[in-house]
């Protein structure tokens, strides 16, 4: 619906922020100050999805992610706040092999990539996209034929119900601490 | 269940009996091994007996034959998918080995009467193993083969580490991972056989009739060849002998010396050599050259060694280079001299190490210089110690005398497709170890037993008792019987040798000579 | 200057590139954080460029379809699912060690033996 | 066979039965409950062998030999077969020498059997000595009656084996172990030398033979000896260093005759050997066992005779083991080490009259037999008058001795009667053999070896009566001499048999029962000539000796010694020759061959199993190592190996 | 019903979670025999419905042959990792044990994750398949950290960050695969897929998390820590069922995904299996800790099980799964002693097995019965198992690396012994005495170590293997 160069500009103007925010939350030496900066990355991902016709996908992404995951992040920042840790600078080696192990990732995925045709762009018109992408992943979610995905749905919940219970088990303080003492 | 399989079944039953006796009455557990092992012996005689009914008929026919013809056959498939099956059968060569296993076994049970400590154990594992190697010798399933042979190694590192003496945990594992080391080789070699020869079974006689190619032959033979070697303890691998045997219990070394080694060498005739002609004539001459080595290097090491069991541990490395000498002599004298050679062997070295035992158990040492002139306090095992020297060293009326003409005669006679001189020069050289034989068996014979007696409360010792009577007239009297009538042992086996020399004659090209 | 834009629009290249580099910087995190919620941050990272990379894929290879994005919708589930496995763990280990830096998270040893 | 053959011949296998049987039952059964009726049943049989041996030689005899005597072999059964053309048979072969070594072994053999009644009486192991005596006795039959060379070579080892026993009968003497052991060892060698031979041997012959198919056996005397093989035996060509195939064969097997027969570089362990009890030196070391080696060259004479250079060493050793031994004779105080040189010094003379012998001149070969035959019984009396004495000393020593001409009248007579016998003085055997011998030498044109074995005749004589004067002439020297008394009658019989023999041997006419080649050859009558210079030889010795010695006594013979001063040290001595076996053997063999293998073995080979378990080990930390418990860490090494992962795919795609 | 035995696994656990709530402490180690029978119905279910094959939900369910085994092989595991950790849990321990808090959470966590491990055989799409495969891992980290002590949430630290790691790696590789096929099927994206450099990324992306769960060499560092760190039940069922489930995961990737490309893949894949032999072997020499020791000898066992992948595809399936069942039986029952051991003394040296010959023979009898197992030593199925594979290595030409597996598995009888040894040759402690055997546990040892006799011997076990699974791949692929 936004034309096309007003894309390539957002495009652009989002992927050097969201850069710049991932670099932030991963070198900042305050833990709290990192886990803001991973709120903005997910944001500007979210922004993403919008460019690339995945509207259902940001607001999930906003409402899970952000509200989520960031939010229990920060929890467990504070619940592990240790004062010394408030520092954060990892051994020179450590970082160098680090980063050579990213780049040598990076070169190697792009240099990849460019060598590839990747999608169906050269060949004639790509097939019809899909009109409403919300309306689709509904549809297909919960559609037991050969396209859906019903199975990993209910997975899913086994896996979220699963972590639920060990991450209680696990985190239980006081119960923990008097069960074991009897 | 067929015959072979009696043979099989009965030790392992009596080590099973073994186990469910209470571990405090040892002396039951003694007499039902003897009784197993008795009983063992008689159904061996049946045996041979039925098989030489068998055989007798056919030894003309197997002049000209090819293929090796069992007897006594049974076959139950295993494993059809691949091809395994548990097929039991019996020819010469595994006849005669049977026998040897089958006295060793009951004149060990009876030289180790003296065990008391976990005694159970003792006999049940020395079951275990002896039912291993009865199973090697009467399977022709590669796999079966290989089943059996790795079940008679493995109480080994048991027997030594619990029972042993001196350091027996490091030569325990020594020779355990050395043997291991060698079936490893083995395992490379049989599944080798297996996928080249497309025919989807184990079957050695089958096998038998596929054709490798002969750059496939390059380098399996060496591969089981040497896998077996290093239990016949062929030159470089032979190191885990010494020690394994100067720390392993008398019937223990007894068993191991006298017919595990004795595995190698028949392994090494009846899979390297029947099944890969052509591997054999290229590397024949190569592993003469290591035997050789073999044979003065056993002889050569045993003259200065201080310890009796070490004494006997290089003169069996030294005997069983014969033995691969032999094989590696590709002829119809030297692998009848090889086979006759693994049954002398094992039982001279079986008489050896029960004597030791013997001895150890009254001097509790087993330092040569700190021994002498026992003749005079137990002139029984005197006479035997005496006797197995003498055949040890080929004194014509034993056995060893038989075996080692058979082999030097072999080694010079030579075949068709390695260089004459080479072979004959190290036939001269090998035909030098009776020299140096004499020497070390005269000077350890004599400075134990002869000479006056150094040690004065060796006056109050004892000579042998009953048990050890019985086991060692047992083996003195086979050494004989052999040494005196040796067509008994040469006609059962000479028949499933020429099988063997055929193929070899057959596979490939073969210069005109004879 | 429209044009020189368009020539700039972001192809599936483009596209691609970015979701490295983030799944990179994550990796970098991954390897480098001292703090252990440092390292779920990075993890959070990866799987996100993950996750859009699905999306890209899928607007650019299968438009058809919307497989990718029930692939993303699944994979910020799962990145959901490890979050709350990892904060527990950092928590209970935090009660015990007083710390989360994984630097110093090397006691159990050939050595340690006993339970 | 004309006509059937008599009862002994058709049942020869009871020659060698009847000791074999014999030797099984003493052994296992008599021996450990009586040792008294051991040593009588044991004599007995030999009794009977002899008896035996009799009947067959009788019978042989009369199947006549006037165009030259067959030689058959009455009874084989295969015992070993290698292959078809190779294969052992025991058996007994009946030709003039086997007849003639069977009579001998079994006579001396039965009398010393009597004669060790006595002389072992209230010994310990005195069932034990019966035993291996029977057993030797056995074993030389067994090598006599060899009709191929490998019995002969099993009846060689247990000949061998049983010296070994016999030598080291008093087994708690360290002295006779050490004697025994060498005696064993040298042999052994000597054995291997034999080995090859036969092994050579066997292979040309077993070519021969697989080409004349048939039943013919390579190792088969019969088979070796017929001409045309013989004649393909030579045309061998070139083996070893450029010599022909035959002679290095025959000379390998010459080497086992030449360990047995004592010969020069091989003889160390034969003055040793007089360590075991003195009827088995008479016995072994001087009637039979050390004329093994002569009869091996006898029984393969033709062989030898085709390959002539062959023939050539033998008498070459022959002839200088005699002055060798006959020199060292003369030194030495040991009564029995003395017999002993002598009895080398006179193995020698056979030898050489064997060498000398060829197709052209066969006189050496009847010589030589019938020296061996009268020298069998001579040295035997020898042996047994010397035990006899030494029973009645309690020593060895001669300068212990002396003066007992008086107190063992019946020792003194047929002492003296074999010391005559070996000097070669006319009436007794030594004079009749000796003188074909030097006539073989002569007349084969050997003049070298002529004149030394007239050299050695003085000699023999020299040092024989050296040791009889000094032994039974002139005062008691010691306190047992002065009171030593007869020994009894059953050692006496033995003696005086001997001493019968060793006058009547001579008289026997020996060329028309041992010769070779059916031509009658030179006269077998005695040369006059040779038989004059023989004797002055044997006279002026006997003189000689009378002068040094004849009150018994050593201070005359003092002065000569220090006149040759280092020289006489030296031949006492014996050339220091055990002196360099002992070195090669502990110096060479134990300290720079065996205990390097020893070591090399526990060290370096066994080394490198341990290298490789402890490189196993290193590995093995070293990976466990970089578990450093950093997780960042594992998290880089995953990183980097799914890069390297991916490389690998790449690379290595097909 | 092809869905049934998940369904019976994930309805006991909800069975489970519901009487845990209601029942009294005093009633509660029923709760092990509930979550016990529930596996066993499961079991029975698998068994019937076995011969089926077929596919719900249009293929994106689908069960055949091999799915059935690993299901089978999953449920064996499970219930048997059951067994193994009641005492620990109900506190049936020694004075030296620690005892497992919320046993009916534990058992809860365990059946999903089970579940999990059965969804990922028979899921046909890469949505399903990353799904089923975190069920099947992400309950392990919390497993991990159950004991709550320092050593115990190390470890579960250490697994998660991996495991998460390892997961970001796998999904990137699997979009890559999208991004190149454009298909969401493995079937029909191995068909659709072109061989170019891009694919060779996202294959190895998707072979490093497959050698995260598997434990192959560059990626198996996590192993060592983890399996000591994890309380002894947990470690087990790591061991056995995550590796079984590495195996079908491998499977999907391997065969359905790459099968078209099969010959391109075998060098790479036979000296990654070497080094992970070598490696795994040569490290277990030097441990000291019994626990880290299992952990290289798992590590050295899943290089014995790549050997299958080698040749033409699907030759090596069955000796493969025959090969996991006889791995599962065994390490189950050296772990069943090790956990027995731990909980009534506390110790996990191996020095501290010392004279065990001693206080209790059968329990010393079955320990060696197990190791000797997984040497492969006969009459044991470890050998026959050991020796089908080699044979299938043999087949595709690879004869140095059967030379260098049969080396690694002599290098593997070393330290096997070395356990024995302590056993059997050395002299007891003083104060030693005969140690309590629960019937739980005395049963679960009495099956492993029965069964890794019995598999072996009796040909029926591999014969219905191979005759199930030997044409699977033609059948079902191409």
């Amino acid at each position: 619906m936004i034309s096309q160069a007003t894309e390539t500009l957002l495009f652009y103007l989002f992927a050097t922020v969201s850069v710049g925010l991932a670099l932030a939350t991963v070198l900042s030496q305050r833990i709290l100050r990192a886990a803001v900066y991973l709120m903005g990355v997910l944001v500007t991902s979210a922004a993403f999805y919008i460019l690339l016709g995945a509207e259902f996908l940001a607001g999930v992404q906003i409402l899970v992610y952000v509200g989520g995951i960031v939010i229990l992040l920060v929890y467990a920042v504070m619940l592990t706040r240790s004062s010394e840790l408030l520092e954060d600078h990892p051994s020179f080696v450590r970082k160098g092999v680090a980063f050579v192990a990213a780049s040598a990732f990076f070169a190697l995925a792009t240099g990849v990539f460019s060598a590839t045709r990747i999608g169906t762009a050269g060949d004639g018109h790509a097939p019809a996209a899909v009109a409403d992408t919300t309306l689709e992943i509904g549809r297909r979610l919960l559609d037991q034929g050969a396209t859906g995905y019903v199975i990993p749905f209910e997975i899913i919940s086994l896996l979220l119900l699963s972590v639920l219970i060990g991450g209680s088990v696990i985190a239980r303080r006081s119960l923990a601490k008097a069960e074991e003492t009897k | 269940m067929g015959l072979l399989s009696w043979l099989i079944v009965v030790p392992f039953i009596t080590a099973l009996a073994v186990i469910f006796t209470p571990a405090r009455k040892t002396a039951w557990i003694k007499w039902i091994s003897l009784v197993g092992t008795g009983f063992h012996l008689v159904l061996t005689a049946f045996t041979t007996w039925r098989f030489w009914q068998l055989a007798a008929p056919e030894a003309a026919s197997m002049k000209t034959a090819q293929l090796m013809k069992l007897h006594l056959e049974e076959r139950i498939p295993w494993f059809e998918s691949l091809g395994i099956q548990y097929l039991l059968g019996v020819d010469g060569i595994s006849m005669s080995m049977v026998i040897l296993t089958s006295i060793i076994i009951f004149t060990g049970v009876l030289a180790s009467w003296k065990v008391e400590e976990r005694a159970k154990e003792f006999f049940a594992l020395l079951l275990v193993l002896v039912t291993g190697v009865f199973g090697v010798f009467l399977s022709f399933d590669l796999f079966l083969f290989f089943m059996f042979y790795e079940v008679a190694v493995l109480p080994m590192y048991l027997l030594i580490g619990i029972w042993g003496t001196g350091p027996k945990e490091y030569s325990a594992m020594k020779l355990t991972l050395m043997l291991m080391m060698g079936s490893a080789l083995l395992i490379v070699g049989f599944l080798g056989l297996y996928h080249v020869s497309g025919m989807n079974t184990f079957d050695l006689t089958k096998l038998a009739e596929a054709t490798f190619p002969a750059s496939f032959q390059k380098w399996a033979f060496p591969a089981i060849f040497i896998g077996f070697g290093v239990l016949g303890a062929l030159y470089p691998f032979h190191t885990w002998s010494p020690d394994g045997h100067a720390s392993a219990p008398t019937a223990v070394s007894m068993l191991h010396a006298g017919v595990l080694m004795k595995l190698g060498g028949y392994g090494a005739l009846r899979v390297a050599v029947y099944l890969l002609p052509e591997g054999a004539k290229d590397w024949g001459l190569f592993f003469m050259v290591l035997t050789t080595i073999n044979i003065l290097y056993g002889s050569f090491g045993a003259i200065t060694q201080k310890d009796l069991k070490y004494f006997t541990a290089y003169s069996s490395v030294s005997h069983c280079g014969f033995v691969l000498f032999g094989v590696a002599a590709l002829n119809l004298m030297g692998m009848k001299g090889a086979v006759l050679q693994m049954f002398s062997h094992g039982v001279m070295t079986g008489l050896f190490f029960a004597l030791i035992g013997m001895v150890y158990g009254r001097t509790h040492t087993r330092m040569i210089p700190e021994m002498g002139g026992l003749a005079k306090v137990m002139p029984w095992l005197a006479v035997c110690f005496y006797i197995g020297g003498m055949a040890s060293l080929g004194l014509p009326g034993f056995s060893g005398f038989v075996a080692e003409s058979h082999v030097f005669l072999g080694g010079f006679f030579g075949n068709p497709w390695t260089d004459a001189t080479i072979m004959r020069t190290l036939t001269v050289i090998a035909t030098m170890s009776i020299v140096v034989t004499a020497v070390y068996v005269l000077r350890g014979m004599a400075k134990v037993f002869l000479g006056p007696v150094t040690d004065p409360h060796f006056h109050a010792l004892t000579d042998a008792t009953l048990t050890e009577r019985i086991s060692t007239g047992v083996l003195v009297a086979t050494l004989a019987v052999v040494g005196v009538m040796p067509f008994l042992l040469i006609d059962l086996i000479e028949a499933s040798i020429m099988p063997i020399v055929n193929r070899l004659h057959a596979s490939g090209v073969t210069v005109a000579l004879h | 200057m429209i044009e020189q834009l368009a020539t700039l629009a972001p192809g599936p290249f483009h596209w691609l590139s970015l979701t490295v580099l983030l799944f990179a910087i994550g990796i970098y995190g991954i390897l480098t954080r001292r703090n252990a919620v440092g390292i779920l941050m990075a993890v959070e990272l990866a799987l996100n460029s993950g996750a859009m990379n699905f999306v890209v894929f899928n607007k650019y290879v299968a438009p058809s379809a919307v497989d990718g994005q029930i692939m993303a919708i699944f994979v910020i589930a799962i990145a959901a699912a490890e979050v709350v496995v990892g904060m527990a763990i950092f928590v209970t280990l935090f009660g015990h060690r007083r710390t989360v830096d994984v630097t110093r998270m090397d006691q159990i040893t050939d050595a340690a033996g006993t339970n | 066979m004309e006509h059937e053959l008599g009862f002994a011949l058709r049942n020869a296998w009871l020659i060698l039965a009847i000791p074999f049987f014999s030797f099984l039952v003493v052994g296992l059964f008599i021996r450990p409950r009586a040792p008294k009726l051991a040593g009588i049943v044991a004599t007995l049989a030999v009794f009977a062998s002899a008896g035996f041996a009799y009947a067959l030689a009788v019978e042989y005899l009369s199947l006549g030999g006037h165009d030259g005597w067959k030689t058959i072999v009455p009874w084989s059964f295969e015992w070993l077969r290698f292959q078809e053309h190779l294969a052992v048979h025991i058996g007994v072969i009946v030709d003039p020498i086997s007849v003639l070594l069977m009579v001998v072994v079994t006579t001396v053999s039965s009398l010393v059997h009597l004669y060790s009644l006595g002389y072992m009486h209230g010994e310990a192991g005195f069932g034990r000595y019966f035993t291996w005596l029977n057993l030797f006795t056995f074993s030389m039959l067994a090598l006599v009656t060899a009709p191929n060379i490998l019995q002969m070579y099993v009846a060689w080892e247990l000949v061998g084996a049983s010296s070994f026993c016999l030598i080291g009968y008093y087994f708690e003497k360290p002295s006779a172990v050490e004697a025994s052991k060498k005696a064993f060892i040298v042999t052994r060698f000597a054995d291997l030398g034999f080995l090859l031979g036969v092994l050579i041997l066997g292979y040309f012959g077993y070519q021969i033979a697989s080409e004349a198919g048939g039943s013919a056996q390579a190792f088969d005397f019969l088979f070796l000896t017929n001409p045309e093989v013989m004649g393909k035996f030579s045309a061998l060509g070139a083996g070893l260093f450029g010599i022909p195939l035959l002679t290095l064969a025959l000379l390998l097997v010459y080497m086992g005759g030449a360990g047995k027969s004592a010969m020069f570089p091989l003889h160390i362990w034969l003055p040793d050997a007089m360590e075991g009890p003195t009827p088995v030196s008479a016995l072994i070391h001087a009637a039979t066992m050390v004329v093994a080696g002569v009869y091996l060259v006898a029984r393969l004479f033709p062989l030898f005779a085709t390959s002539g250079d062959a023939l050539l060493v033998v008498a070459y050793i022959g002839a200088f083991t005699s002055v060798f031994a006959a020199v060292i004779a003369c030194t030495q105080d040991d009564i029995k080490r003395v017999l002993a040189y002598s009895t080398l010094s006179q193995l020698g003379y056979m030898m050489f009259a064997l060498g000398v012998a060829s197709f052209e001149h066969p006189l050496g070969y009847t010589a030589s037999m019938f020296h061996l035959f009268t020298h069998a019984f001579f040295k035997a009396l020898l042996f047994l008058g010397a035990g006899s004495v030494i029973h009645a000393v309690h020593s060895n020593e001669i300068w212990k001795m002396g003066g007992l001409k008086a107190k063992m009248p019946v020792t003194h007579a047929t002492f003296a009667i074999a010391t005559l016998a070996i000097a070669g003085i006319w009436p007794f055997a030594g004079f009749f053999s000796k003188d074909e011998i030097l006539a073989a030498a002569l007349g084969s044109g050997h003049t070298g070896i002529f004149t030394l074995g007239l050299m050695v005749a003085g000699l023999t004589a020299f040092y024989m009566s050296r040791i009889y004067f000094v032994t039974f002439w002139g005062k008691a020297k010691t306190e047992h001499a002065s009171h030593a008394h007869e020994s009894p009658w059953i050692m006496l019989i033995p003696l005086v048999i001997l001493a019968v023999l060793s006058i009547g041997a001579g008289f026997v006419p020996f060329g028309e029962f041992v010769r070779f080649g059916a031509a009658h050859g030179e006269a077998h009558g005695i040369n006059p000539m040779i038989a004059a210079a023989g004797t002055l030889a044997g006279v002026l010795g006997i003189g000689f000796a009378w002068l040094l010695y004849r009150d018994g006594l050593a201070e005359r013979s003092g002065v000569i010694a220090r006149a040759l001063g280092g020289g006489y040290r030296l031949i006492r001595n014996k050339f220091y020759f055990d002196e360099l076996y002992l070195f090669v053997t502990h110096k060479i063999i134990f300290r720079l061959v065996a205990a390097p293998i020893a070591w090399f073995d526990r060290h370096v080979v066994d080394g490198g199993v341990n290298l490789s378990g402890w490189s196993a080990r290193v590995f093995g930390s070293a990976v466990s190592y970089l578990q450093t418990g950093q997780v960042q860490t594992y998290g880089s090494w995953f990183v980097g190996g799914a890069v390297l992962l991916l490389f690998s795919l790449w690379m290595l795609r097909a | 019903m092809l869905m049934l035995p998940e369904l019976i696994v994930i309805g006991t656990a909800f069975l489970l979670l519901t009487l845990d709530l209601i029942w009294s402490d005093r009633q509660r180690p029923a709760l092990a025999l509930v979550g016990l029978s529930g596996v066993g119905a499961a079991i029975a279910a698998t068994l019937t419905l076995m011969p089926q094959s077929g596919e719900l939900f249009g293929g994106r369910f689908a069960v055949d042959a091999v799915a059935w085994w690993f299901k089978l092989l999953f449920l064996i595991a499970g219930g048997l990792t059951i067994a193994l950790s009641m005492d620990m849990l109900d506190g049936r321990i020694g004075a030296g044990g620690t005892q497992l808090g919320s046993r009916g959470e534990y058992y809860v966590v365990m059946l999903f994750n089970l579940a999990g491990m059965m969804y990922m055989a028979s899921a046909r799409d890469l949505v399903s398949l990353y799904v089923s495969l975190e069920l099947a891992t992400i309950p392990l980290f919390v497993l991990a950290a159950w004991k709550r002590d320092a050593q115990s949430t190390e470890a579960g630290l250490k697994y998660v960050i991996l495991g998460a790691l390892a997961s970001a790696l796998f999904l990137y590789g699997m979009g890559i695969l999208y991004g190149l096929s454009g298909e969401m099927r493995l079937e029909a994206m191995g068909k659709a897929m072109q061989a170019g450099p891009a694919f060779w990324l996202g294959v190895a992306m998707l072979a490093a998390g497959v050698g995260f769960k598997l434990t192959l060499v560059p990626f198996h560092m996590w192993a060592a820590e983890v399996y000591q760190g994890a309380p002894a039940p947990v470690t087990a069922y790591l061991s056995v069922a995550s590796k079984g489930a590495g195996l079908a995961l491998m499977f999907h990737v391997f065969y359905r995904v790459l099968g078209p490309l099969a010959g391109h893949w075998d060098l790479a894949l036979a000296i990654f299996a070497s080094l992970t032999m070598t490696v795994g072997n040569f490290a277990a020499i030097v441990q000291k800790n019994i626990k880290r020791f299992m952990a290289f000898s798992a590590i050295s066992q899943a290089g014995y099980l790549l050997l299958g992948f080698l040749g033409k595809p699907g030759d090596g399936v069955p000796a493969m799964l025959f090969y996991l069942l006889v791995y599962i039986v065994t390490n189950l029952a050296v772990f069943g002693v090790i956990i027995w051991y731990s909980n009534h003394t506390g110790r996990e040296r191996i020095e501290d097995y010392r004279g065990l010959s001693r206080t209790n023979p059968l329990v010393a009898l079955a320990m060696m019965i197990a190791l000797f197992g997984l040497a492969g030593i006969p009459p044991l199925s470890g050998f026959v198992g050991k020796f089908f594979l080699f044979s299938i290595a043999a087949k595709a030409g690879f004869h140095w690396l059967v030379a260098l597996a049969a080396v690694n598995s002599t290098v593997s009888l070393y330290y096997y012994l070395r356990v024995v040894r302590q056993m059997y040759i050395e002299p007891a402690e003083a104060g030693d005495s005969a140690l309590r055997v629960t019937p739980a546990m005395t049963g679960a040892l009495a099956v492993t170590v029965l069964a890794s006799v019995i598999l072996g011997v009796i040909p029926y076990f591999y014969e219905t293997v191979s005759a199930q699974t030997a044409g699977w791949l033609q059948g079902t692929l191409w």
